[in-house]
C-alpha cells in the first residue's frame, strides 16, 4: 500500500489539532435504522472524530456478546446488505467525518468483492475492517481496495510477532487497528504497563496511525492511551448504552469521554 | 504470504487476526506429527487399547437377502468407545494437545457425541474441559450433558443465534481466541480453518484403511459403492480416503434431506441446489444461505448432520466428481434404522442410518454378485429421546410422564424431609 | 439314573419332569459343539465381526497414579455390541439353537440389558423372541423396552412374585414347559439348571483367555488379583476361566452390598452371612432366603446383580476358596463410577462398578509392580435413568419434567389435530 | 419301590367301587388356613377321593397364574412350613380319605429331607408330589420315603420316552401322576384322541394306578378319562372357583363332577 489514502490524510490533519482521536462503533440497523442514523449524529455532534459501521452478518465469530446480539437483533428486524448501504449512503453524506465499514467477509464474497469496494467507494466510505479476511485470504480485496484507494485497515494482536506486524502494516492503509488483548469485543482489558510495551511494539512496526481498541470505555482509558495511540476506539460500550440506556444515552456518553 | 489448506477452490483459513499464531502453531505440530511415524503409531496403540479398533465390518445378512442385489457391509464405528467415529477424530487431537503442552481443550457439539467423545479424552488426558453447545440442543440432549458433565466437563449453553451447532462453533471461536495460550480447540468435523478439515480426515482416515484391507481379506475384493452420511464431513472423509484412488470404487455422500427440498427443510449441501458457494467459520465451502450470505435455519431429524457448511474437501470432491451426493429425507432415514434394527440387531444413529437408507435404495438394482460398504459412523442407544420421537413411541411418552410424576413427588418428599427408601 | 452337573455340592438340575428331554437335547447340543472345533471357530468369527472382540485391556494411568500401589487394567467388556458381556453368552446360544433347529428364542431380564442382547441375536438370526421382564422392571427399564420392541421382540410385564428378575426366570420356563419343541430358553448368567451353568460359562471364557493372553502380551505377566462383579456369576465366571489354574492369581469376587448386611437390604450370597445352601429356579446353591426357604427380597442400585442366587460354580469356588467374595455398597459403587467416568473417560456400568470399587479399595495396599485387572463388564450409558437417580442429578429430574409436560401438550395438540412443525 | 404303599393299597380298594376316582388340589393357607380347612371338608364331603395339599413356596416355577397366585397370597397372609404341617396334621386326622403333599423341594431341603419324610409320616400323609425333583435328584429323599413307606409320586408327561417312564414308574409308589399336555397347571387341554393314546403309553409303562391332571374341569372331562385312567386331578380349577365365586362354591362345582 505504497500511496497514502485520503483516510490516512483526514486521520493525520485531525492530528494536528487533537493528541488522541475519537472512533466509535455502531451496528447498521440496530436497533433499526431510524436509530442508527440518530445514534451517528449525537455522536458527531459529541465529537467522535471517524466511525466504524458495520453490517451485520449471522455469525459475527470475533465479536463478543453485545455486538453479536446487535448483529442478530439488527438481522431479526429486517436488516440487509442493501438497507445497510442504503443507510451508509446517507450517514456519509449527511456527516463530514470518514467512515469505515466493518463486516464478515462472506458479506463481500456474496455481494462481489469488487463490486463491494466500488460501491464503498461510490458512497464515500473510506475504508474497511473485515476482521476474518487474513492479507493471505483476500488478494482481491486488497487489489480492488487499493484500486480505488480506499484503506484496507488490518489488525495487530498482543499475539502478533513484529514480523507478522510489518507484513500486515505493509498490506494495510489509513490506520492499524491494534486490539488491546487476547479475546473477542467487549470484554474488560487492564491498562497495564504490559499495554504500554505493547503499543510502543505496535508503534516501532507500522508507519501508520494506530488505533486502540477492546476494552476502552471511560475518560480515564482515553488519558492512558493519549500520547501512545493516535485513536481509541469505542466498541461495545456505545452498544451497551444503546441497550442499557436508549438511543438518547450515547451523546452524554460520548461528551465525557472527549470532554 | 500463506495461503494453504486449498482443495479447488474450497477450504482456506479465514481466521481472526489473533489465531493467526495459534494456527500456525497447530499446522506445525500437525505436519511434524505426521511426519513422525512414531505419532501414529501411538495413535493407532491408543485406539486399539482404549477403543476397539479396528472395528469389525459386518455383513447385513438378512437385509442383503431380502433386498437381493448387492451383499451389503457396515463398517461398525458405532462399536467404537463412546458410540461413533467422533473418538477417532478426539483422540488424534488429545495427541496432538499433550505434544502442544496444552492443557485444556474446547470443543463444540451439536446432537453431543462430539461433546461426549471432547470430554471423555479430557478425562482421560487429564485437560480441563469446555463444550459449548446450543441452548436449544442442551434442552433437547441432556443425556449427552449429564456424560459429559460426569466426565468433569464445563457444559456452557450458547444462547446466540439459532443456538445449534454453528453458533456453538463461533462461540468455541469466542473462547479461543481469549484461551489461545494453554488451549486447544478440538473441532469435531472436517470443516473449519485449516488445517481442521486435512487434520480430522487425517485421523478419521483410520476408518477407511481398516475397511479397504477387511473387505478384500472377507470379500477378496473392494466394494463397488461406500456409503457414507455427510454432516460435517468426517466420517466421510474417514471411509471415503481408504478408496478415493480406487478408481472402480463408487462413493456416496448422503446428506440431510429432512423435510425435502427447499431452504430451511434440509442440511443437503451438495445434494440439493440451495446452497451456494461462502465463507463463514473460517473456512470456503458451500453453505445454505441467503442472498446476501446470511447462514440459513437448517433442518433435520438428526443432529449430527444438522449443519449449514460441509468440509471443503468434500465440496471439492463434489466438483471433481469424485464422489456423488444424495439426500435422504427424515421419514426414509427413520425407515431405514428401524429396518436395520428390526432384521440385523443393529442400531444405527439416525446420523449414519442416512447412509443406510441410500443403500437400501440402491442395493435391490445392483448385481448379486457385488458388495457395498456403509460407514455405521454411530449407535443411536444414546439419542434414544430422538429416536424415540423419531418413531413417536406412546408407551415411551407414558414412561415419561410417569416418571417426571415421580420426581415431582420426590421433590415433594424433600421438601418435607422424608428420604426416599 | 442321571445326576450330572455338579460342582461339589453345588448345580444338578432340578427340573419339572416335562423339561427332562429337553435338557436331555441341549446338553447333547451342547456337548456336540464343544467337541466340534468348527463351532467355537464360528463362534469366535461371530464374536468379532458382529460384536468387536477381542475386546482391549486399558490400562487406567490416572487412577492407578491417583491411589499408589498396584497398575489397574480393565477388561472392556463395555465395547461389545449391546454393551456387555451379556453379548457373548446369547450370541452363543444363538448359534446352538440354530444348531438344534428352533425358531424361536425366550429369555428372562432383570436390567434388561440380557434381553437387548437376546432380541439383537435374535434379530440377527431371525428368531421369534419374547422377552420375561418384572413389570417393576419394565417400568423402570423402559429404553431397554424400547430397543428390544424395535427389534421385535414381545417384552412380557411379569406381574407375579416381586416383578423382578426371578419372577421372570420363573416366567420364562413356564413357557418353556409349554413351547420347547420350537422354542430355546436362552438363560442370560451362569446359573439354573445344568448344562446353563457350565454352557454359559464356556461362552463367557472368551473373555478370561482374551484377558490372560492380553495381560501377559502388555505387561509381560500376570495379574496378581482378578476383580469382577457377581450377579449371576457369568462375567465373573468368564474372566476367572482365564486364570482358575494360575495359582499365584487371586480372583476377587464382588457382591452387591446395597445398603449393607442384613436380609432384605442387600445381594450378597457369598460375601457375608445372610444367605444358605437351597434349591430354587433348577439349581442348588447359594440363596437369599428365610428360614422356610422362601426366596426374600434382594435390594442393589444395580439391577443386574439384584438377584437371590448365585452360579454354582461360584459357590463351589467359594468354598474351595478358589475365589474371595467380598461385597461393595450402593455408596460406594456410586462413587467408584463416578471416579472411573471422570479420570478415565470409562462409564462402567453399575454392576461393573462393583468390581472397581473393590479394586479401588484394595490396589492402595498393593506394591507398584504388581498389576491387577477389573472386569468391565458393561456400559452404564444406556442406563442413564438409574445412575442420574444414583447420583441424584437434579438437571436430569428438570429434563424429564419438561420432557414430560411437552409430551402432555403435544398429546394436546394431536387430539386438537395438530402435527408438529 | 417294590413294596406296595398304603395309598396304592387305598386307591386300588376304592377302584373296587368306582371306575374313576377323584383328586383334588389346594394350596394350603390360601385365602387362610381356615379357608383351607373349610375347603377341604366341603370337598370331602361332595365325594372326592384323595387331596393333593400345596405347602407354598415363593417359586413355583411348574405351577400357572392360578396356583402361583394362591402360593404368593398364602404367604403374604403368613403362612409358613410348620403352620402349612400342622393344618396338614389336622386335616389328616378329621377326613378319611389319603392326603399328599405337593411342595418344591427346597421346602424338603431347608426342612431336612428326612426330618420332613418323617413328619409326613407322623402326620399320616401318605405320599408326596415334588414337581422339580427328578428320581436323579433326589435319592436321599426316596429313600426315605421308602424306609417310611410313602409314596414318592412322580410324573409322566407326553414328552417323556417309555424308558423314561419306566425309570420313573420304578421310582415311583402310590400312583403315576401324568400330565394330560405341555405346559403349566391351569391351562386348557383338548381331550382328544391323541390324549387317548398318550394314556395307552402311559398305562403300559407302568403297573401303577394312573392320576391324569393338567386342564381336567367338567363332567366331559370326568366322561372321557373314564376307563383311560384310574384317577381324574381337578387342579387349578377349585382354586379359580375360590378365586372367583369364594369358598362356598367349592362344594357344588366338586358335586357336579362326581354328579
Ligand atoms: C454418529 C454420527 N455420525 C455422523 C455425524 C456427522 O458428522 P460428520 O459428517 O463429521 O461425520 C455425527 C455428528 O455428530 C454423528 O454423531
Ligand atoms: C453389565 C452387567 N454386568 C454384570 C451383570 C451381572 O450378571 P453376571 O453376574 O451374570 O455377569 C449384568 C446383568 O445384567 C450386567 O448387565
Amino acid at each position: 500500500m505504497p500511496e497514502q489514502t485520503k483516510l490516512e490524510l483526514a486521520i493525520r490533519q485531525k492530528l494536528q489539532q487533537k493528541k488522541l482521536l475519537l472512533m466509535t462503533h455502531i451496528v447498521l440497523g440496530y436497533p433499526s435504522f431510524d436509530d442508527s442514523l440518530r445514534v451517528v449524529e449525537d455522536m458527531v455532534k459529541a465529537g467522535v472524530d471517524l466511525m466504524e459501521l458495520q453490517i451485520p452478518f449471522s455469525e459475527p465469530m470475533a465479536d463478543g456478546p453485545v455486538i453479536l446480539k446487535a448483529n442478530a437483533e439488527a438481522l431479526k428486524a429486517g436488516a440487509t446488505v442493501e438497507k445497510s448501504l442504503e443507510i451508509a449512503e446517507r450517514i456519509v453524506s449527511e456527516f463530514d467525518i470518514p467512515f469505515l465499514f466493518m463486516t464478515y467477509y462472506n458479506i463481500l464474497h456474496t455481494y462481489g468483492v469488487n463490486e463491494f469496494v466500488s460501491r464503498c467507494e461510490s458512497i464515500g466510505i473510506q475504508g474497511c475492517i473485515i476482521p476474518d479476511l487474513p492479507p493471505a485470504e483476500g488478494l482481491d480485496y486488497l487489489e480492488a481496495m487499493q484500486a480505488d484507494k480506499l484503506a484496507p485497515v488490518h489488525i495487530f494482536t498482543p499475539n502478533t510477532p513484529d514480523d507478522r506486524m510489518r507484513f500486515l502494516s505493509d498490506n494495510s492503509a489509513g490506520f492499524i487497528y491494534s486490539v488491546a488483548r487476547k479475546g473477542v469485543t467487549g470484554k474488560e482489558t487492564t491498562f497495564s504497563d504490559d499495554l504500554s510495551d505493547y503499543l510502543a511494539r505496535c508503534r516501532a512496526n507500522t508507519t501508520l496511525p494506530l488505533a486502540v481498541g477492546f476494552g476502552v470505555k471511560s475518560r480515564e482509558d482515553i488519558d492512558f492511551l493519549t500520547g501512545k495511540a493516535d485513536i481509541a476506539v469505542v466498541g461495545s460500550e456505545t452498544i451497551r448504552i444503546v441497550e442499557d440506556q436508549g438511543v438518547s444515552a450515547v451523546k452524554g456518553f460520548v461528551e465525557s469521554l472527549v470532554a | 504470504m500463506r495461503n494453504s489448506g486449498y482443495f479447488s477452490q474450497f477450504g482456506g483459513a479465514f481466521i481472526p487476526e489473533i489465531l493467526v499464531s495459534t494456527f500456525d502453531e497447530l499446522e506445525s505440530a500437525y505436519l511434524e506429527a505426521k511426519d513422525d511415524d512414531s505419532f501414529w503409531k501411538e495413535y493407532l496403540e491408543l485406539m486399539s487399547t482404549y477403543s476397539c479398533r479396528a472395528t469389525p465390518i459386518t455383513r447385513l445378512d438378512n437385509l442383503s437377502e431380502q433386498l437381493g442385489g448387492a451383499s451389503i457391509y457396515a463398517k461398525r464405528e458405532d462399536l467404537n468407545h463412546t458410540g461413533a467415529h467422533k473418538a477417532n477424530n478426539v483422540m488424534g487431537q488429545g495427541l496432538l494437545t499433550k505434544r502442544m503442552g496444552k492443557t485444556r481443550v474446547i470443543a463444540e457439539t451439536g446432537a453431543g457425541q462430539h461433546g461426549v467423545a471432547t470430554a471423555t479424552m479430557a478425562a482421560k488426558f487429564g485437560f480441563d474441559c469446555t463444550i459449548y453447545m446450543g441452548a436449544h440442543d442442551v434442552a433437547r440432549q441432556r443425556p449427552n450433558v449429564f456424560w459429559m458433565e460426569q466426565m468433569g466437563a464445563t457444559v456452557v449453553a450458547v444462547k446466540d443465534g439459532s443456538q445449534t451447532l454453528k453458533d456453538a462453533i463461533n462461540e468455541a471461536f469466542r473462547d479461543w481466541v481469549t484461551n489461545m495460550d494453554d488451549t486447544h480447540y478440538v473441532l469435531g468435523t472436517a470443516c473449519g480453518p485449516h488445517p481442521f478439515p486435512e487434520m480430522v480426515s487425517w485421523f478419521q482416515s483410520i476408518i477407511g484403511t481398516e475397511a479397504r484391507q477387511q473387505m478384500l481379506d472377507q470379500t477378496g475384493k473392494l466394494p463397488s459403492r461406500v456409503y457414507a452420511c455427510v454432516g460435517g464431513g468426517s466420517n466421510a472423509m474417514g471411509i471415503f480416503s481408504g478408496f478415493i484412488d480406487d478408481k472402480e470404487v463408487e462413493l456416496v455422500g448422503v446428506e440431510a434431506g429432512g423435510r425435502g427440498r427447499g431452504v430451511g427443510g434440509h442440511a443437503a449441501r451438495l445434494a440439493y441446489d440451495d446452497a451456494t458457494i461462502g465463507v463463514a467459520q473460517g473456512y470456503k465451502t458451500y453453505f445454505l444461505q441467503d442472498k446476501d450470505g446470511q447462514m440459513q435455519d437448517t433442518h433435520s431429524v438428526s443432529a449430527g448432520l444438522d449443519y449449514v457448511g460441509v468440509s471443503p474437501i468434500l465440496s471439492h470432491y463434489h466438483e471433481t466428481r469424485q464422489v456423488r451426493f444424495e439426500a435422504a429425507t427424515d421419514d426414509e432415514v427413520v425407515e431405514a434404522m428401524q429396518r436395520t434394527v428390526r432384521h440385523e440387531g443393529l442400531i444405527p444413529a439416525l446420523e449414519s442410518s442416512h447412509a443406510f437408507a441410500q443403500a437400501y435404495r440402491e442395493a435391490p438394482q445392483m448385481s448379486p454378485d457385488e458388495n457395498i460398504l456403509i460407514n455405521m459412523s454411530g449407535r443411536a442407544d444414546k439419542d434414544i429421546f430422538t429416536v424415540a420421537d423419531a418413531v413417536d413411541d406412546p408407551k415411551w411418552r407414558d414412561f415419561i410422564i410417569t416418571k417426571a410424576a415421580e420426581y415431582q413427588m420426590g421433590q415433594n418428599d424433600k421438601k418435607q424431609g422424608n428420604g426416599h427408601a
